[in-house]
């Protein structure tokens, strides 16, 4: 990132270090499932990236590409609710990016943009529906402000990262209105949405991998 | 964790190949991507009824492929939707190129993956109707819910359905069914103990001794409420009370009463509830013309049960008594 | 204790009500005694086949009762043998002036209820025999015990008998098919957990999270012996040992091979068994050539399986296709 | 008993008495029954005998006439092992007390020898085996030493007593080789067992019943 850009090996890399830390987080993702969904959110997702890691081993040719072939895995492993919006992120990523062989701020805050509209299209969620939206749409509009203010994409990323973890803690008081959570009504209220914990998590380590590199 | 495994990531699998040493004469599996045909798909002419979900609910979907009922299933991960190729290549296994219909039971991620599994289908030149099953009165279906979940209906969808297609009737005749099983049917379920999601390794909720909840799904979430243990009498009307409410049934209607367990429960406890639940419906002027008792669609070990209410005609009837032949529901075959 | 009942006492009566309800078309029931028999009973000139022993063990013996199978069947209290009134009753109700069959687990109690039954009935004229089913190789067949017990082979020997009685065979050649089965069809059986029994109101025994019961019986009883949990390949190992060693099966027999589960085991698990169960017999030379995977003889709600080899001819397994009509085996009507 | 014989109402007295001390023990009669077999001979018992206490409310026309009743009502309402032995046992007494309008200790002695008999040739069980002959016999064999020796009825009823007591104890170490406990094995050495201590049970309500009326 000496260019202030995000290279194709950095968004290998970034991907690659999101599996290793939800394979770390296997547990707790399935502990918050647990509590208020069917306890599957660790192994599905673990399972997902598992799948990817194995594809982007040899790299990839291109960003869009690498991000495409990681929505195609994640497509046909990870099943739940998890895997079509997981899913639906990284393809519509891959779209934002066609043709591009590194991205720049203003490159990466589109393609989140596309990936976020792309999930909500899929899921029909809004914000504060306790869902993972609750961390990707804080994590877009911190990038929005970042690229508007044109920061440096190190700390645009680690805003991002925070934005996101903030909305993750910020599903705690929140009643569900989608997903499987939204079954227990009131009782979904008082834990963190497993979702948008799994996406604080990938806001996070682009901050670490692609703001170290 | 005590239960008769290798490796949690092995059971859905290993379950799946038991499954087919034991059933080859009925069913055909496919392990990559996973689904289960009937042995003589596909059938010139004739719908293919597909379904799936996740796994855990045995004997439902897999039992229930085979003639006159089921012509594919896609099992999933444990209490995890199928994933779409499953259900594209399923859909192309039973393609007899006159359409196929997803039975769907209503879950965000269900709904998704045969979405994407229809869409897929679709650009390959089939012919998809899906059906979605929402029968579970627990759950409020409004704005503010992923609306009504998907239970214990969905084996009697599965079978109506599943008899209409075998009479080579198309595609748009065969989803109206479905709709219309779906739209004259209502469940509702409670818990005595929690179950435990291998991959978990411990149970999904703590009951205590004298607690239940009321008001479960399928993938072992909590109820609606959690209330102190009642007689088998009073969970009856605890659960016949709010299904007879919400459906449209009125004194002299014809019903199906299905007393379904949720996977440890004894079959003796199923006839205790079955014996108060057919007192009320009769007490309510129901005719109960045709019943169902047993585990069909489970969670898992979960003890507990659900009582389903399906409104009759007769044409449904007719369908409903029409040959089977499944592992798990078979007649006149 | 966590059960769908009412009161202890109430507990057979109320599910046999609950059973009449809803299989009227299949079965007739009778309380007091209780016994229930199939609907189109007594059938002129057709040898009356009468089962029965303690209930908690459902769907035995009340599941099996129906065309091809038994003519009736004698639920006694839970885990107890029934009364010989009940089967004296029973066998009158199913008269059909050819003698009738009594199949008997081997239990004491059983074995004391039904001879005394059949010692009534002669006294009334009819012919009975009695086959006493013995299959479990967890007990010795010694002097110093009751002998083998009857466990899971003796849904195999109803079905299996009861075709043969279908066909209008004499008495004697009806028990001869029935002893046949019983000598080439062994059984073991464990337990993950214990179960409880309504009037208890505790577990029978208490197995701690690590620790499982090898060579159970279907009453609650503790097994032969507690071993560490082990996975579901072992636990097949030591089920299908013993039961091969006992038995006279060598490579090239044809077999039968029937998973069965305790009540609180999922079929999921079942599956993984029964895989586990036809590699080793498959390695033996064993040809599997029927199935059976199912909680068909249970011990309440206990979480556990066994598994059931019956060495298979043409005979038997014409007779085990044969058509059958009950509410828990059904095909080919 | 002041003439030191049993009268046909003290015989009712016992039987009711007895169907009373089962009800008591239910409990503890279940518990032996759950560690070394099924745990039903409390209950088996006590639905037997609140049938019998039913039927003999009316009390009966003479003795043996009253013990064929209860052994009757045993047969139809006890089932498992428990119910054709103790309806045996009082349908064999029975048949040793025909025409007999009270018991002399000669009369009870060879009563309760029919009854052990019919018991051992109904479960083909020996002394040893750990079943409730283990109480039976001592008793049996205690009523003919007192009937040899000529002692008051209401001794040797309660050398009976004592002596089933003690037959019932010395069932703890014993290996079971008949009914469901010898299924056990070794595993069934250092309980008590349940049969034993229900037929230990009627021998010291006949010492407490008949000796004190
Ligand atoms: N309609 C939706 N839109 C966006 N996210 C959703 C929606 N429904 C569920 N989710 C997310 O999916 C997560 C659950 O994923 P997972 O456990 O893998 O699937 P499932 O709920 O099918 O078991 C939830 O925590 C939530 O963040
Ligand atoms: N063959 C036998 N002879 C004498 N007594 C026996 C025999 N078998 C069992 N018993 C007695 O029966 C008792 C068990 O009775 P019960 O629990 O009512 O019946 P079950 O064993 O059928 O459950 C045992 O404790 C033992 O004393
Ligand atoms: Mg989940
Ligand atoms: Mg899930
Ligand atoms: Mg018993
Ligand atoms: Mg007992």
């Amino acid at each position: 990132m000496s260019q202030n850009v995000i290279t194709k090996d950095e968004i290998v890399a970034w991907v690659l270090a999101y599996a290793q830390a939800i394979s770390d987080n296997r547990v707790l993702l399935t502990e918050l499932d647990v509590a208020i969904g069917d306890g599957d959110h660790g192994a599905n997702m673990d399972r997902g990236f598992k799948a990817v890691a194995q594809k982007l081993q040899s790299g990839g040719t291109d960003i869009s590409q690498i991000l495409k072939t990681t929505g195609m895995a994640l497509l046909s492993t990870v099943g739940g609710a998890g895997g079509p919006l997981y899913s639906t992120l990284f393809l519509q990523a891959a779209q934002a990016c066609a043709g591009k062989s590194e991205l720049s701020l203003q490159d990466w805050t589109g393609m989140i943009d596309n990936a976020a509209r792309g999930v909500m299209a899929r899921g029909k969620a809004a914000a504060g529906d306790k869902t993972m939206l609750d961390a990707l749409l804080p994590a877009l509009q911190a990038l929005i402000e970042a690229s508007h203010a044109n920061l440096p994409l190190a700390d645009a990323l680690l805003k991002s990262a925070e934005a996101a973890e903030h909305g993750k803690q910020a599903t705690i008081p929140l009643i569900a209105h989608k997903g499987r959570a939204s079954y227990l009504g009131e009782r979904s209220a008082g834990h963190i949405d497993p979702g948008a914990a799994s996406t604080a998590l990938l806001f996070l380590i682009a901050a670490k991998t692609l703001a170290q590199s | 964790m005590k239960k008769l495994i290798n490796h949690p990531d092995d059971v859905v699998r290993e379950s799946l190949e038991g499954f087919a040493n034991a059933h080859s004469s009925l069913v055909r599996v496919n392990l990559d991507p996973a689904y289960i045909v009937r042995s003589d798909a596909p059938i010139a002419g004739k719908v293919g009824i597909v379904s799936g979900g996740g796994s855990g609910h045995e004997p439902l979907h897999g039992g229930f492929v085979g003639a006159g009922m089921l012509d594919a299933a896609c099992p999933g991960a444990i209490f995890t939707s199928p994933t779409p190729d499953q259900m594209l290549e399923a859909v192309k296994a039973v393609n007899g190129q006159a359409g196929a219909l997803f039975i769907v039971k209503n879950y965000t991620g269900d709904i998704m993956n045969f979405e994407m599994a229809a869409d897929l289908a679709r650009e390959e030149g089939m012919s998809i109707e899906s059906v979605v099953i929402n029968d579970d009165v627990a759950v409020n279906d409004s704005l503010y819910t992923a609306g009504r979940r998907g239970v214990a209906l969905t084996v009697l969808a599965e079978k109506i359905t599943g008899a209409a297609a075998e009479q080579q009737r198309p595609l748009d005749a065969v989803a109206a069914i479905c709709r219309q099983v779906n739209e004259q049917g209502r469940s509702m379920g409670m818990a005595l103990t929690s179950c435990t999601v291998p991959h978990v390794g411990h149970p999904m909720f703590n009951l205590p001794e004298d607690e239940m909840e009321i008001g479960i799904g399928i993938h072992g979430e909590p109820g609606r409420r959690r209330v102190k243990l009642q007689s088998a009498n009073v969970i009856a009307e605890m659960l016949m009370e709010p299904v007879l409410s919400d459906m449209n049934a009125k004194a002299g209607d014809d019903v199906l009463l299905f007393v379904n367990g949720m996977g440890g429960t004894p079959l003796t406890e199923l006839y205790i509830i079955y014996r108060k639940a057919n007192e009320i419906a009769s007490k309510h002027g129901l005719k109960i013309i045709r019943s169902l008792v047993g585990s069909y669609v489970t969670s898992l070990e979960m003890a507990g049960c659900s009582i389903t209410l399906l409104k009759m005609n007769d044409e449904l009837a007719t369908l409903w008594d029409a040959p089977v032949r499944t592992v798990a529901l078979r007649w006149g075959i």
